[in-house]
């Protein structure tokens, strides 16, 4: 099913427009990308045709972690690393868990899993957050106080490091001692954060912490992932360009810039005369921002509101089988769809055929 | 000779990528030459004819009239020689320039004096987000040089910092001298939130007590800092009366990294 | 050709005869002169000669809080040494002794010269890691936390390779008092110059010496043909009636600072005329082999 | 369609041509000479060299580790391109679309991936995919996982499950072969030990190195997969290694193996500094041990950055990191490290690195086992092979490079005193015959009749670097892709891989271990024929036997 100006269209029609409008465009940005791999190559594709923009709805966190990644690095473990041989998790702020309300569950499950170094009861500490239930045989803690949470991972890293500092809430102050200690006799302590939560200098101080905490025994820092496939759709740019999203490829050499590229102040200013907003993921949703002419390729069109062009695509791992990022792997994995249903377009056929239409017209 | 002189037309369309439009690309082009170079971010092609008139010769000292908050780069990687710019700039001002000087009479974008390692940059008004941080591909921000502001900052003010000096006449963003590594930011309208924050080494001075001070920062009481007479009286070699005195307290930080840094705080 | 007088004084038809040294100019600030001056007598203190005291140093003159990087009252010290490796030391030493723990001290570059000498860059290990670098200008600060404060030190400064060493003026006259008196007019009129030292005593040397000796081991002795008690003994440069004769020695950043040095001491010894008791002015030599430097009393005078 | 490559120098070790000649292509294959038949298109080619589509066989090109490495690094094009290295300053420039294209450029026309990690072999395989005209293929890591070391503990060494399981592993991942790096090494990193050699044990499953690379290279064996074990050995790049390389091979008991990247394992530790060339010494070793291959690992000076499983030794190596960054990502099995580096030639070791790898190169008796590599990106980009072929064919080239290195370093290794030049023909059997018989691919690096039609002109010159930075013609399979250096049309290659059979019982006790270690289910990792809309993507090579 397809729309244009709201008006009931043929799918070959919609696609017409849509080259219209996209064919026309200064400066069109691709934005959204809640798709599975195949999708996010084909806009990187078409991006790339149209000298545009790509960018994501989880564009923010994923530019942040990039930047601290190609600034200082990082010194990340696998989700299947932390479950199976940290002693200690320390949980940052509300993002993970809201991210995964089952992540502790995932985390700590009761059946034994792979030898592990040390011999430290398993301990959960949650940083700015209250307490969530864990199984019996983990321990957990929560600090709170009046600190903020950048202020809290402030207090914890120097309280790892042993180094002086003053506070005056001596509740706050006890617990963080205790925390200290605790994890500088972890044999794996692992700090899990949301990138979209905590801003780059909050994020190095607990990769700090880590570099410090490595020098003597083991740690790592674990991201959750970023919604919308986000983290699969950043390493297919990074793979396809050499660049995470918020990439511009109007020029002979792509161009990553966090502020420039992000879709919403691309339409707001207006130097993004089109979008192309893509929200085609089983089960999750985005809503589309306001701005300029607009192609949506949407699995529940109903969400997509008026768009200049709606075109109905199947749901990655609904309708089709999909390479999407799986946080229990970290990394690219296939997800069988649920029911397939060959009747709808992939994002991945639509955006080629799109890019198929501009070629002809241009030739 | 005549400064070379870019006045901006209309307000363009689109994000210009003025780096070319530095002394060492220009000297010796003709005007033509220069008319034709391409300034366009989109695929929508843009040459400087197209968006500046095009007066005076000489490459040495560049004018910029009637810029606005699109036009990017302005001084990335100068070598030397002046640039003069009558209204706002975009992002990226002066980011990488080795030596020479650029004053801007409006306000900067984004990643203003981003990983510069010589030279001075005056901004008189105001400074986006993560001036003197690190520009695109570099591991670290400002690394010399000098910098200033005279209004207000955004976040992140000297992100990764490693050297150069940097002086603020109005309030700077939260995050200010997040992540530095060396360097001096004088700050004399106070800052945001978590200033300091991450700092391994360098100096946070400010002229007024600050509103908000991180827990992670120790207290080492007032004492006398020759640094700061030493600072006074470079500053108004270069033109700026900022009273220091000698006298200071000490806060040292940030104690969640290597806390080798520290907030001087004139008594 | 007779020679040549000035108010009745004999300018002896003769040459100074000086050496190539390496040398810096620092600059000592502190927050009194009082105290500026303490460290720059201690850190120059015990810097007669090269011979034995490693190095040939001096106050050239003091600097008002205009003058000074850090606008505190301050005192430029010049240090001279045969060779670079020598300088760095002597530097590294005496401002680390004497500098570093002098109350409320700062110290500075004074010259920018041809090569760079470390200044605080090896001082700046006393901070034990809590020492901090400061870069203003293109020119890099050490911060070294002390007892006192902080000790504030510039990493380098210059050296010059084209200073000299034993520029001089001998001073005969018929009494003690009247050649003493006539040595110190000379090294005050000289410590108004930029550029130069008088490193010994008062700046004034009473025992010139000849090389060698007639012990074994021993590379100096008394320069007999000047020492008016020898006069019957041995082949004297001194006429009968001078009773004393005492040596000024001059090192300079440059020859042409030396040699308007020497000018000035000429004429300040030279003032009051052969009534003050001064009879001759000579200089040291050896022949002019040794010295590529040769300051003829007639030219420095004309 | 008939295509006649004609009068050219035709040189094909494998067939024993080295003369002026023909060669054929018709229908995507090389073809004998057609009797009767006027070609439809005829390629002049008189004085040209005439040889098979190059064959990388250890080049890291792709997968999650790679692009962690994009992710550190953006900016390595950029650099490498600041200090002089052939290649663009744009990020894109080691992205997937520009591999295949400057490979494609130089005459290459398969290369092999040779560190998939099986949890992440769909990231792996998507992005090969992407990437356009060559032909891959990729190596699965085992040995640091924690099955294959359960099964060691409980002795099942030499057991049908641990064979089964890596003919799974191979299956799962579409892999051509297997890959052990640091075997133990990178697991007993996660249990805190910083150093790790040959008869160290593995903490808690008491497990050695030695035994997992026995226990693989017998699996390996058992199951007739073409390609040995690829083993990157323990205590890599650590002046003094050449002792366990040396061991290493002693160990491997005439069962077939494949050493990586030697280089980094060429180091003695004599002089005052503590290293020297430890080629010569290697090289007995090497030649001695005709079940042994090896492909070098050739140092070249500039800039570029290292990319890694062996997570001990990359988690040493962060502290000669340049710039001052690194990733190490504590995954499944071994993880990845990757660090920035500059190798410069003023410096003793970098400068003793290039010349020990020159040495092994030109140390080999029989070039069929001393094979091309750089460890892309690890010793230097892809883009410096033209220059390294130059170093080999022209011993005035290397004088003047040695030149300009510091003396220690030439005292202290033998490349000064070597005189051998590599013949075209050499360099054919290194970068070409070799490397495509090691994996098992007969049907390339060669132009018997029957090859695919890979094929890659070149002009004859002096100067070795020009003349392979860009080949007149590059066919692929049977297509003219690249005209004058020059990409002219952009195709897409196969992906080969083994399919070695296995008791189905291993599924559902993987699966069974997946579930209760991971939570996660094993097909989630699989890799399968639609994981690309490209049909006919996967193609199986047949086992040894």
């Amino acid at each position: 099913m397809a729309t244009v100006k709201g008006e009931e269209a043929e799918l070959d029609s919609a696609l017409e427009r849509a080259a219209d409008l996209l064919g026309r465009a200064r400066f069109p940005v691709i934005g959204g990308l809640f798709t599975d791999i195949s999708g996010a190559a084909a806009a990187l594709a078409l991006a790339e045709k149209l000298g545009g923009a790509v960018d994501h709805a989880a564009g923010t966190g994923l530019s942040r972690a990039s930047r601290v990644m190609r600034e200082t690095g990082a010194t990340p473990a696998s989700f299947g690393e932390v479950r199976n041989r940290a002693d200690t998790v320390v949980v940052i702020g509300k993002g993970p868990l809201e991210r995964d309300p089952d992540l502790i569950a995932k985390l700590f499950p009761g059946k034994p899993g792979l030898p592990r170094p040390g011999d430290n009861q398993r301990e959960v500490i949650f940083l700015g957050l209250d307490k969530v239930r864990t199984p019996r045989h983990v321990r957990s803690s929560s600090i709170r106080g009046r600190a903020s949470l950048p202020e809290l991972v402030a207090l914890l890293a120097a309280n790892v490091r042993e180094t002086r500092f003053d506070i005056r809430d001596k509740a706050l102050c006890t617990k963080l001692n205790r925390a200290g200690e605790r994890i500088r006799k972890s044999a794996f302590a692992v700090f899990v954060y949301d990138p979209a939560e905590i801003e780059e200098p909050v994020m190095h101080t607990v990769l700090e912490t880590v570099r410090h905490l490595v020098l003597t025994t083991r740690a790592a820092i674990m991201t959750v992932a970023a919604p919308g496939n986000g983290d699969g759709v950043n390493l297919c740019s990074t793979w396809t360009c050499g660049l995470p999203v918020r990439t511009s490829f109007a020029r002979e050499v792509p161009e990553h810039d966090a502020w420039a590229y992000e879709t919403e102040r691309l339409l707001e200013t207006g130097e993004a005369d089109a979008l192309v907003w893509i929200d085609a993921l089983e089960g999750e949703g985005t809503k589309r921002p306001k701005g300029a002419p607009t192609v949506v390729l949407s699995s529940s069109p109903g969400r997509a509101s008026k768009g200049d062009v709606v075109i109905e695509v199947a749901s990655a791992a609904g309708d089709h089988d999909a390479a999407l990022y799986l946080s229990p792997i970290s990394g690219i994995g296939m997800v069988k769809a649920g029911k397939a249903n060959k009747d709808k377009p992939t994002v991945a056929d639509v955006l080629t055929r799109i890019a198929e239409l501009i070629d002809a017209r241009n030739a | 000779m005549s400064a070379l002189v870019f006045e901006m037309k209309d307000t363009p369309d689109q994000r210009l990528d003025l780096s070319p439009l530095v002394p060492e690309r220009l000297n010796g082009l003709s005007r033509k030459d220069i008319q034709a170079i391409e300034i366009g971010t989109t695929r929508e092609t843009l040459t400087v004819g197209d968006a500046f008139k095009v007066k005076g010769k000489n490459a040495q000292e560049i004018h910029f009239d009637g810029t606005d908050e699109r036009c990017d780069k302005i001084g990335a990687k100068l070598a030397g020689g002046e640039i003069f710019v009558d209204g706002d700039v975009g992002s990226q001002l002066g980011a990488r320039m080795t030596d020479g000087k650029i004053e801007v009479k409006g306000s900067a974008g984004v990643l203003a004096g981003a990983s510069m390692t010589g030279g001075h940059v005056a901004i008189r008004r105001d400074a986006g987000d993560q001036a003197a941080g690190p520009a695109f591909g570099e591991t670290m921000g400002m690394k010399g040089g000098f910098l200033t502001i005279g209004g207000d900052t955004g976040a992140l003010l000297g992100e990764r910092m490693r050297r150069g000096l940097v002086v603020v006449g109005g309030k700077a963003g939260d995050y200010a001298g997040g992540r530095m590594i060396a360097g001096t930011l004088v700050l004399r309208g106070g800052a945001g939130r978590y200033a300091g924050y991450g700092l391994r080494r360098g100096s946070l001075i400010f002229t007024e007590k600050p509103k908000d001070i991180l827990p992670t920062f120790s207290d080492s009481g007032v004492m006398e800092f020759d640094y700061l007479l030493l600072l006074e009286k470079w500053l108004r070699g270069t033109g700026m009366r900022i009273k220091l005195g000698g006298r200071a307290r000490r806060l040292m930080g940030d104690m969640a990294v290597l806390g080798k840094g520290e907030m001087l705080i004139l008594a | 050709m007779p020679d040549l007088k000035i108010k009745g004084i004999t300018i002896v038809e003769t040459f100074a005869e000086a050496f190539p040294m390496v040398g810096t100019r620092i600059i000592i600030t502190a927050p009194t002169m009082e105290w500026a001056l303490i460290s720059a007598r201690t850190m120059t203190g015990f810097a007669t000669s090269v011979i034995a005291c490693g190095a040939e140093a001096g106050i050239e003159r003091t600097l008002s809080r205009k003058e000074t990087p850090d606008g505190r009252p301050g005192v430029a010290v010049l240090l001279f040494t045969m060779d670079a490796d020598k300088l760095q030391k002597q530097l590294r030493n005496r401002v680390g002794q004497c500098v570093l723990t002098s109350p409320g001290s700062a110290c500075f570059a004074g010259l920018e010269g041809e090569k760079r000498l470390k200044l605080g860059a090896p001082l700046r290990f006393f901070g034990d890691g809590w020492q901090m670098s400061k870069v203003l200008g293109g020119k890099r600060y050490w911060r070294i936390p002390v007892m006192g404060g902080e000790f504030l030190c510039e990493d380098t400064t210059g050296m010059t390779k084209k200073a000299v060493g034993g520029g001089n003026l001998l001073v005969l006259g018929k009494s003690h008092e009247s050649v003493l008196a006539a040595c110190t007019r000379a090294v005050k009129a000289m410590a108004e110059l930029p550029g130069v030292i008088t490193p010994f005593p008062g700046g004034i040397v009473r025992s010139g010496s000849k090389v060698g000796s007639k012990y074994k081991g021993q590379i100096a002795s008394t320069n007999d043909a000047y020492s008016p008690g020898l006069k019957g003994a041995v082949n004297s440069a001194l006429p009968l009636d001078v009773e004393a004769v005492l040596e000024i020695v001059i090192d300079g950043l440059t020859a042409d600072a030396i040699h308007t040095a020497m000018h000035a001491g000429i004429h300040a010894i030279a003032k009051g005329g052969s009534r003050t008791g001064v009879t001759h002015i000579s200089a040291g030599n050896y022949g002019g082999n040794l010295g590529p430097h040769h300051f003829h009393l007639k030219e420095i005078v004309g | 369609m008939l295509i006649q490559l004609k009068g050219g120098h035709v040189i094909d070790p494998v067939n024993k041509r080295d003369a002026k000649g023909d060669v054929f292509i018709e229908d995507g294959r090389i073809v004998a000479a057609p009797q009767g038949r006027e070609p439809d298109e005829v390629y002049d080619v008189t004085g040209k060299i005439v040889m098979a589509g190059a064959v990388d066989m250890h080049s890291h090109i792709a997968g999650s580790n790679v692009t962690l490495g994009r992710q550190l690094m953006p900016e390595l094009p950029y650099l490498a391109a600041q200090d002089g290295q052939p290649i663009s300053p744009s990020p894109a420039s080691w992205g997937a679309y520009a591999t295949g294209i400057r490979y494609a450029e130089m005459g290459y026309t398969t290369v092999i991936e040779p560190a998939m990690i099986p949890t992440h072999a769909i990231e792996a395989q998507v992005e090969l995919a992407s990437i356009p005209i060559i032909d891959v293929a990729g190596l699965a890591i085992l040995g640091n996982d924690d099955y294959t070391l359960e099964l060691l503990r409980d002795g099942k060494g030499r057991s049908d499950e641990l064979k089964d399981y890596v003919a799974w592993t191979l299956n799962h991942s579409k892999a051509i072969g297997l890959k052990v790096i640091n075997a133990g090494g990178s697991e007993a990193f996660k249990f805190n030990d910083r150093t790790f050699s040959l008869d160290d044990e593995v903490p808690d499953y008491g497990v050695t190195s030695r035994a997992i690379v026995e226990a693989m290279q017998k699996a390996v064996a058992d199951l007739a997969v073409p390609h040995p074990p690829h083993v990157h050995c323990n205590n890599l790049g650590i002046a003094g290694n050449v002792e366990t390389a040396v061991a290493t091979i002693e160990a491997t008991q005439g069962l077939p193996i494949h050493f990586a990247h030697i280089q980094f394992y060429g180091y003695g530790k004599e002089g005052e500094k503590g290293f020297s060339s430890g080629a010569a010494t290697l090289m007995d070793a090497v030649n001695k041990h005709k079940n042994a291959t090896v492909d070098v690992g050739q140092v070249m000076f500039g800039q570029t950055v290292t990319i890694s499983g062996d997570i001990l030794r990359q988690f040493d190596g962060r502290r000669a990191a340049s710039p001052k960054k690194w990733a190490i990502n504590q995954g499944d099995g071994n993880g990845t490290g990757v660090v920035p580096y500059h190798y410069k030639s003023k410096s003793f070791v970098n400068a003793l690195q290039w010349a020990i790898g020159l040495e092994i190169f030109l140390m080999a008796e029989d070039p069929w086992r001393v094979l091309f590599s750089t460890d892309h990106p690890n010793g230097a980009l892809f883009v410096r092979y033209p220059e390294i072929i130059h170093l080999l064919m022209d011993k005035d080239e290397r004088a003047r490079w040695l030149d300009d290195v510091p003396e220690a370093s030439r005292e202290f290794s033998n490349l000064a005193e070597i005189s051998r030049e590599l013949t075209y023909s050499e360099i054919a059997v290194i970068t070409r015959g070799a490397p495509a018989k090691l994996m098992g691919l007969n049907d390339r690096g060669h132009l018997g009749a029957g090859a695919i039609g890979d094929v890659a002109v070149y002009t004859e010159q002096k100067n070795k670097t020009k003349m392979f930075a860009g080949a007149d013609y590059v066919f692929k399979s049977g297509e003219l892709v690249v005209r004058k250096g020059k990409v002219v049309r952009v195709t897409y290659g196969r992906c080969y891989h083994v399919e070695p059979g296995y008791d189905p019982q291993i599924k559902r006790r993987v699966k069974s271990f997946y579930d209760s270690k991971y939570g996660v289910d094993p097909s989630w990792f699989g890799v399968s024929d639609a994981i690309t809309n490209r049909r006919d993507r996967f193609a199986t090579i047949p086992l040894s036997r």
